[in-house]
């Protein structure tokens, strides 16, 4: 570690995307632009490496910008930098519709992700975080048959969760500012920043978007929004979450429940899907669902959180790197004339997600097992028994995922080919090597006492029985294919929330409302009127009239002669 | 010299009229203009040199050939007078400039010159007499001219509404002269200063002054009275139609004025300054209502002259109760009648244009106005401003004074009355503005017809007016200093 | 116990009253200029009477000399008022001042 | 005279001498026209700079001050920091405007009328800001009322008179109330001064509590049409038949935050504690928290792109109305922040409805398929204005937003978190679809190609000065938390230190 770098660095570092995606705006150097994106996440990964711990208050830039650099930002900025280093090669490798545009958007979402791992005040992370949830909306509707649902569906759970977000925000905001807000404040922010950052996640409930989305953002980007950009809200709850704080507890029982319903609710309905990048995306549910379940753990108990920031980080660094690969995979899988070697190649993050032994995914298992055997009484024992059922079902769905994928021609896709294939599956390559080496290779402790563990006959076991069983039952549904394919595609990507939608959409369709220039009516005709009065006699004409009469006028003189001498004999 | 002519000011300032008056008729075309001009630029200085006089040496009294009362004529100026005079003055100067050209010399007009010097000399001894015989004299004189200009242009309706106009005159005169009499028998004088002393509330002091003021609020076109008021000014020519609304009536209201707040305590007749106060804000709401109905241009200025009339008939029940709120309700009815004359003329004399480049004044035909005659359009709506009684105009502090009064004396609902007659004024006002901006109306009028662009002199008079109204509302300190001097007890109790 | 004074006051502000409802009932405007005159005659009655509110025989001189001017005030403003009404009358072809005062002014054969 | 002195005068002054040229100069002259008004509005700027900076250096409490007396009534200027700030933003935004108008107006008729109108408001608005009395305040934001009828009626045809009328309709009976209100407390109070923290004696609310409830609902009744409070809001769409720059500056900037403006002083410098203490201050915060919703529902669906920006403003303007409403000096801050901040933003969007209007001839938001090729910078401004006032940071609106959010934990009002979370979300709901028709929709067949060969994509003198506002409001944003920025600045006012 160098230790005379400034924190800001790291910031400064992971704003370089800015740059590019600045240039990609101008005409003039748009192409040369273009073409630095695979380098604009690099400054970032190294400062991730390179600059050491430490925090710096940037007072003048929005509302003040705290600048953090600690284990758990340094995970999730290295995570990211990896991923959209990978990505960007692969986008490039392929075409893409105007791709100036798409590299621009593409880098404007990669900064705002890469400075959000930098900062740690409220205000900063919310401005990083939308400025990478909103430029994704143009990745999301870049191409592709089904963009608009996909938009569509994305930007309204954006904007939910970003007003739910900065909702919740004010109260940890007004907390910095050392204003204590009062219990009930208290938890109903911790339930904003819960139910905003679980949009991005996709926890249960607010999950309705990253199928479709998923499905219609290009594969590069894809990758980045499944792998990265999602896990950002696992940074964020990290961040906000009051872990520690005794008024939080009384969430913890909901937050694990609903982590788990997520766990089971991704597997049950993603193998029914017909798309495998909606079967990915049902995988995200499930797999975030399992992060939930430690944040719900860290959030009972004050003692426990960090050991539950520790299994989220870790967890989350390698569901991104596996599901990021999953994505580019699919792609490369899709394109290829080796398909067979591709879809091997496939295996290995689909085995690292499922937990198989040897994978990235029997050390996070470890970790996430370390948190869930903190929860409180009764939790413990349910967490032991059905988090391995839930990874039953992650294997299923791998399986239903790879099965996707091995015959997808056969189901009629008409993917074009095209664009140069050794850099693209060199993109992949490098992605692949993450996912096997992450977790072997992360410098922390309690993960390479992790790493150890997962080697142990026992852990092998563990990690083993529900890969195995999964198979198993997924070898029985493929030869029972008669019965099992009833329930293939009965429930639609993005399941309840397709009338949602549609309500969304009529509400920001525009009326036709009446045009300002409409005559009213006719115009009056125009009279002339020798006493140079109104032509139209109503009410008032009438009695003004009888006022202007002489006789009533001079009477009312005497009668007004008569009152005055009638008051004043009253004296 | 300069001594004499401040001693000799309040004779000079209706000798120089009157002289100027015969001149104009006996000179004829071609040298009346002239004249008029002369006497205008010597009168408005001399009304200038009165208000300063008295700001500085307080009331001013005057004999006439050094003959006192009772058989000689007195001449008394006090602040009140000095500042009716003055804004007579600036009226009276502007008007006889916008004249020049607007009559020019033709012949059917000629009669307009003598008259109207006629009537500037009557209003200045009306505004100057000490004496309620002499004013008497004043009114007829005033109202016999009034009547002969309304009937200059020699339309029919213009005649009839004279006819009516006169005989109304005619029979106020009388009610007045009636009262008078009485006062006479009873208190045995006519000079106000001495009937100051010995007026008492008894039956023949009851009953003059219900007399002298049934007669006056009918010269004043007060509500249910006004009958005669919107032939007369909107059928006149307009410069005629601007003095009457801006001077004439309120030659009549200044001696009300007098005699309740002068000569007799209110506070001795309190129904009465009640019943007034009504009859004023029915005068406001009736005539804003009607002002509202109209559809040629001049009848909704002379309507609205109706509706302003009302404010000034506040002051009675303000300031019967004396005071701070007395002191307030005088500034404000003395401040109103001296900005609504010099708004209302403006509006007169900015309609005149109108009527001259349109050839009708038909309110729904003057679309375009504001292209076709910006500086008209402009004068017309910052005397509109004063109108409403917005700030910054005279209109503005005048409602402000009366508000406050109305609330200092404990009677809110005057106050309700006035802000009502501002947003009441507000839309007949836009009534005609809006119009101006208009642009589907142009192709409606006969433009060969239009004269084309108005004189610098008419636009600017019209202008100077409107303007002069709305720099009372920033720098009318003077103005409320002049009317303090020698302002009657009852409201001199507390300088604002 | 009626003065002469209270005497002469009453019967001038009967004169008036009768003047002032012929202004009102009398559509022709020759009966309105005359009733005027009528209601002025009235005042002048009331003028006069008051001159002797001065004990002793030598009366008041001040409401003579008003009377004096009222007089040449109201024949002043009745001629113009003639004129007036007889420009009306060439003008119009009939000298009254409402429109509803001409049926009037028909009925009593003016 | 100090210069402090000089320099409110010539504040004030400027505009108006600026209208006085311009209609002396007429119709025909027009270079000189442009040319006066470009110095006025430059000498204006420089005066408002001035006395910014006077109230800037001043002691608390001891502000420059210059008037003059009529009866009991000061007429009077000072230079406060709550002034200067409405005044830089009136007087910077007219300086721009005027480029702008100069672009958008060439081939208008009447334009003599319409500049010296148009300086004349931008006087009154200065004169509002740096009115020292509440009755000095009452002279110039009537002055305002009257001198924006002409520019809203400046097309001349039926649908602009009957906007006009309608503007009217609620001007002027705000006005009585407004004076009533104003007359009534100058009898209580004597005469009103602006002072920070409350000029009101306090031993008022116990002697005269009801007398300052209703003088308070007159004042808001007044101000509130300005400030396009519900339910007096109904104008302001109405009003959107003026041209460009009258809906950009005055009703964006100038006359709207005249009335927001003035609801500050009064809650502010006028009632100060009393507010919270009568409860009227909640009620108001209530009403301008209901106002935020309304508009922004009413803003959802409207095709006239100039509608929804001007439903849009009725909710922002209740934004600062809210904060000042709200006992919490962050939310204050928040609010009066808001005041530059939505200026800098509204402005940029109404300008564009300007710029698209003349250049392509779109005024519906359903012809925006597409615009941001034919017109990408103007485009670009837009969106990012329009970022800003959903609360997207960095852009001004999050600044205000957020203040605000942080004042309603402080106040401890939950609801109030509940009304901006709602708002976010309708205010993206009815922007989100512009940006998304004009940069993700195809584009018409004539505007595929961009702009026309080897010209800009508009009329340069519209172009410029909405990037330049639009990247104000970025600035602003960006750099809230900077010395000087209006959020320092508005943090100032309401005596908070900002915590970074």
């Amino acid at each position: 570690m160098v230790s005379w770098l400034p924190t800001w660095v790291a910031l400064a570092a992971a704003l370089v995307p800015l740059a590019v995606a600045g240039g990609c705006a101008l005409p003039r150097v748009r192409d040369a632009a273009r073409r630095l994106v695979p380098l604009a996440a690099l400054p970032a990964l190294a400062a991730a490496v390179l600059v050491p711990e430490g925090s710096a208050a940037i007072g003048w830039l929005v509302t003040g910008v705290t600048v953090q650099v600690d284990d758990t930002g340094r995970a999730f900025l290295a995570l990211s930098a990896m991923i959209w280093t990978a990505a960007a090669l692969y986008a490039a490798a392929r075409p893409v519709e105007r791709p100036a545009r798409f590299a621009g958007w593409f880098s404007l979402a990669m900064a705002g992700n890469l400075a959000l791992c930098c900062v740690s005040d409220p205000a900063g992370f919310y401005t990083f975080f939308a400025m990478m949830a909103l430029s994704t909306y143009a990745l999301v509707v870049h191409e592709g048959p089904s963009r608009r649902d996909a938009g569509r569906a994305y930007i309204v759970f954006t904007v939910a969760g970003e007003a739910l977000l900065v909702c919740g925000l004010f109260v940890a905001g007004a907390a910095a500012a050392g204003i204590a807000p009062g219990t009930t404040l208290a938890v109903a922010g911790t339930v904003l920043v819960l139910l905003a950052f679980g949009i991005k996640i996709g926890a249960l409930g607010m999950h309705g978007w990253m199928p479709l989305a998923y499905r219609a953002t290009p594969p590069a980007a894809a990758a980045a929004l499944a792998g990265s950009m999602s896990t950002a809200g696992v940074l964020g709850l990290l961040r906000f979450l009051p872990g520690g704080d005794p008024a939080a507890a009384v969430l913890s029982p909901a937050v694990m429940a609903l982590g788990l319903a997520a766990a089971f609710y991704g597997a049950i309905v993603g193998v029914t899907q017909t798309q495998p990048r909606v079967v990915l995306a049902y995988s995200s549910i499930s797999q975030f669902g399992f992060v939930t379940v430690a944040l719900g753990v860290g959030l009972a108990e004050p003692g426990v959180w960090l050991i539950a920031v520790s299994a989220a980080t870790v967890y989350g660094v390698h569901h991104g790197l596996a599901k990021a690969a999953l994505f580019l995979g699919e792609d490369v899988a899709a394109r290829s004339r080796r398909r067979p070697a591709a879809l091997a190649a496939l295996g290995l993050p689909a085995f690292a997600l499922a937990g198989a032994p040897l994978t990235s995914g029997a050390v996070a298992k470890i970790v996430l097992k370390e948190a869930t055997a903190v929860a409180p009484g009764v939790w413990n024992d349910a967490l032991e028994t059905l988090l391995p059922v839930a990874a039953v079902g992650t294997t299923l769905l791998m399986a239903r995922f790879l099965y996707l994928v091995a015959t997808r021609e056969a189901a009629g896709s008409q993917e074009p080919a095209g664009g140069r294939d050794l850099p693209a599956a060199a993109a992949w390559g490098l992605l692949l090597a993450a996912v096997a080496g992450a977790l072997w290779l992360w410098p922390a402790e309690e993960v390479a006492y992790a790493a150890g563990k997962s080697l142990t006959a026992h852990y092998v076991w563990l990690a083993a029985w529900p890969v195995v069983l999964g198979t198993a039952i997924a070898a029985v549904a493929w030869a029972a294919r008669g019965l099992s394919g009833r329930f293939v595609g009965v429930v639609p990507p993005g399941d309840v929330y397709a009338p949602v939608l549609g309500w969304a959409a009529r509400l920001t369709a525009v009326r036709d409302e009446r045009p300002y220039a409409v005559p009213k009516a006719a115009a009056v005709p125009v009279a002339s009127s020798s006493t140079g009065g109104p032509t139209q006699l109503d009410g008032a004409g009438a009695i003004e009239n009888g006022l202007l009469a002489w006789a009533t006028a001079i009477s009312a003189v005497a009668a007004l002669t008569v009152l005055l001498l009638l008051l004043a004999s009253r004296v | 010299m300069g001594d004499w002519v401040t001693q000799q000011l309040p004779a000079l300032l209706i000798l120089v009229p009157f002289t100027a008056a015969p001149f104009a008729y006996l000179l004829g075309a071609g040298y009346d203009r002239q004249t008029a001009l002369l006497s205008a630029a010597l009168t408005q200085p001399l009304a200038a040199f009165l208000a300063l006089t008295v700001v500085q040496e307080g009331p001013v009294r005057y004999a006439i050939g050094g003959w006192g009362g009772p058989l000689g004529i007195e001449l008394a100026a006090d602040g009140f007078s000095a500042t009716m005079v003055l804004v007579t003055s600036v009226v009276g100067l502007l008007v006889t400039v916008y004249g020049l050209r607007y009559f020019g010399d033709l012949e059917r007009y000629r009669f307009f010159w003598p008259l109207w010097l006629f009537l500037w000399g009557s209003l200045n001894a009306l505004f100057l007499s000490a004496d309620i015989f002499n004013l008497y004299v004043c009114l007829e004189l005033v109202s016999m001219s009034a009547v002969a200009l309304v009937g200059l242009t020699l339309r029919r309706e213009a005649l009839v509404a004279a006819m009516r106009y006169m005989l109304a005159a005619i029979l106020g005169s009388l009610f007045y002269l009636l009262g008078v009499a009485l006062f006479y028998g009873a208190f045995g004088s006519v000079d106000m200063a001495t009937l100051r002393e010995t007026v008492r509330p008894d039956v023949a002091g009851q009953a003059g002054l219900a007399l002298m003021t049934a007669g006056l609020v009918l010269k004043t076109a007060l509500f249910p009275l006004h009958f005669w008021l919107p032939p007369a000014h909107s059928n006149a020519a307009s410069p005629v139609s601007a003095v009457l609304s801006a001077l004439v009536v309120k030659g009549s209201f200044f001696i009300l004025v007098r005699l309740w707040i002068d000569v007799a305590q209110p506070e001795a007749f309190p129904g009465a300054s009640v019943v007034l106060g009504v009859l004023g804000s029915s005068a406001i709401v009736w005539g804003s209502v009607q002002a509202l109905r109209q559809e040629r241009l001049k009848m909704l200025v002379a309507y609205s002259t109706v509706a302003q009339i009302g404010y000034l008939f506040l002051l009675f029940p303000l300031a019967s109760g004396g005071g701070q709120a007395a002191s307030d309700a005088w500034v404000g009815g003395i401040f109103h009648a001296v900005s609504h004359a010099l708004a209302k003329s403006a509006m007169f004399l900015a309609a005149g244009i109108v009527l001259a480049r349109f050839g009708h004044d038909r309110l729904e035909g003057l679309g375009g106005l504001s292209r076709r005659a910006p500086v008209t359009a402009m004068a017309f709506g910052l005397a509109g401003v004063t109108m409403m009684g917005l700030p910054p105009s005279g209109g503005f502090i005048a409602k402000w004074q009366l508000i406050k009064a109305s609330i200092g004396s404990g009677q809110w609902w005057w106050a309700v009355v006035v802000v009502a007659g501002g947003l009441l004024a507000a839309a007949y006002m836009f009534r005609v503005v809006g119009p101006f901006f208009a642009r589907e109306a142009e192709d409606l009028d006969d433009s060969d017809l239009d004269p084309g662009p108005s004189p610098v002199t008419m636009d600017g008079a019209a202008l100077a007016l409107a303007l002069g109204a709305l720099v009372l509302g920033v720098a009318g300190q003077p103005l409320i200093d002049l009317i303090m001097v020698g302002a009657p007890a009852l409201v001199a109790g507390v300088t604002p | 116990m009626v003065s002469q004074t209270d005497l002469y006051t009453l019967a001038g502000a009967l004169l008036f009253v009768i003047g002032l409802y012929g202004i009102i009932t009398r559509p022709h405007l020759l009966h309105k200029i005359l009733a005027l005159n009528i209601s002025s005659a009235g005042v002048f009655f009331v003028l006069v009477g008051i001159a002797r509110r001065v004990p002793g025989p030598t009366p008041d001189p001040l409401p003579h000399a008003m009377v004096l001017t009222g007089i040449v005030v109201t024949v002043s403003s009745t001629a113009f008022a003639l004129a007036l009404a007889k420009r009306i009358y060439t003008d119009t072809g009939v000298a009254v001042l409402d429109a509803s005062d001409i049926e009037a002014e028909e009925r009593t054969g003016g | 005279m100090s210069w402090e002195g000089a320099a409110l005068l010539m504040a004030v002054v400027a505009p108006f001498a600026t209208a006085v040229g311009i209609f002396a100069l007429g119709e025909a002259r027009e270079r000189a026209r442009s040319a006066v008004n470009l110095i006025g509005a430059a000498v204006t700027v420089v005066a408002v700079l001035a006395c910014a900076t006077a109230a800037w250096s001043a002691e608390p409490g001891r502000h420059a001050a210059v008037g003059i007396d009529l009866l009991d009534i000061g007429f009077g200027l000072k230079a406060d920091m709550l002034g200067a700030l409405f005044a830089v933003v009136a007087g910077v935004l007219w300086l721009i405007t005027t480029v702008y108008a100069t672009g958008y107006m060439s081939h208008a008729s009447d334009r003599a009328r319409f500049f010296g109108f148009f300086s004349i408001c931008v006087g009154s608005a200065i004169g509002i800001a740096l009115s020292k009395n509440l009755l000095t305040f009452f002279v110039f934001y009537e002055t305002l009322t009257l001198a924006t009828y002409p520019l809203v009626v400046h097309s001349g045809t039926p649908a602009a008179l009957r906007g006009g009328r309608t503007y009217l309709m609620y001007a002027l009976p705000a006005g009585g109330a407004l004076a009533a209100g104003v007359v009534w407390l100058n009898l209580l109070a004597g005469p009103v001064e602006f002072a920070a923290g409350g000029s009101l004696d306090p031993a008022l609310a116990a002697s005269h509590p009801t007398a300052l409830v209703v003088i308070f609902a007159l004042l808001m009744l007044g101000l509130g049409v300005k400030a396009a409070l519900f339910p007096v809001h109904g104008w302001l769409p109405a009003a959107m038949v003026a041209p460009a720059p009258v809906s950009s500056l005055l009703h964006a900037v100038a006359v709207v935050k005249a009335g927001v403006f003035g609801i500050a002083r009064v809650v502010l410098e006028v009632y100060g504690p009393l507010g919270p203490e009568l409860g009227v201050t909640q009620l108001l915060a209530a009403l301008a928290g209901f106002t935020i919703i309304f508009g922004s529902v009413r803003a959802l669906a409207q095709d006239d792109l100039k509608k929804r920006l001007a439903f849009s403003t009725v909710a922002q303007l209740s934004y600062i109305t809210l904060g000042v409403a709200l006992a919490s000096p962050i939310a204050i801050a928040g609010g009066l922040a808001h005041l530059a901040h939505h200026a800098a933003m509204k402005i940029t969007m109404f300008f564009t409805a300007g710029a698209v209007a003349e250049e392509v001839k779109a005024y519906r938001v359903s012809e925006f398929d597409g615009l941001g090729r034919r017109m990408p910078l103007t485009m670009a401004a837009f969106s990012l204005a329009a970022l800003g006032i959903v609360g997207v940071p960095p852009v001004a609106g999050f600044a205000s937003k957020w203040l605000l959010g942080v004042g309603a934990v402080d106040a401890g009002t939950w609801w109030v978190i509940a009304v901006l979370g709602v708002s976010s979300v309708l205010n993206a709901a009815y922007f989100f679809p512009i940006i998304h028709r004009a940069w993700f929709r195809e584009p018409k067949a004539e505007w595929a190609g961009g702009p026309p060969t080897g010209q800009p994509e508009g009329d340069l003198r519209m172009v410029v000065p909405l990037v330049v506002t639009s990247l104000l409001g970025l600035a602003m944003g960006l750099m809230a938390g900077a010395d000087l920025s209006p959020a320092s600045w508005a943090s100032a006012v309401a005596g908070w230190g900002l915590p970074w």
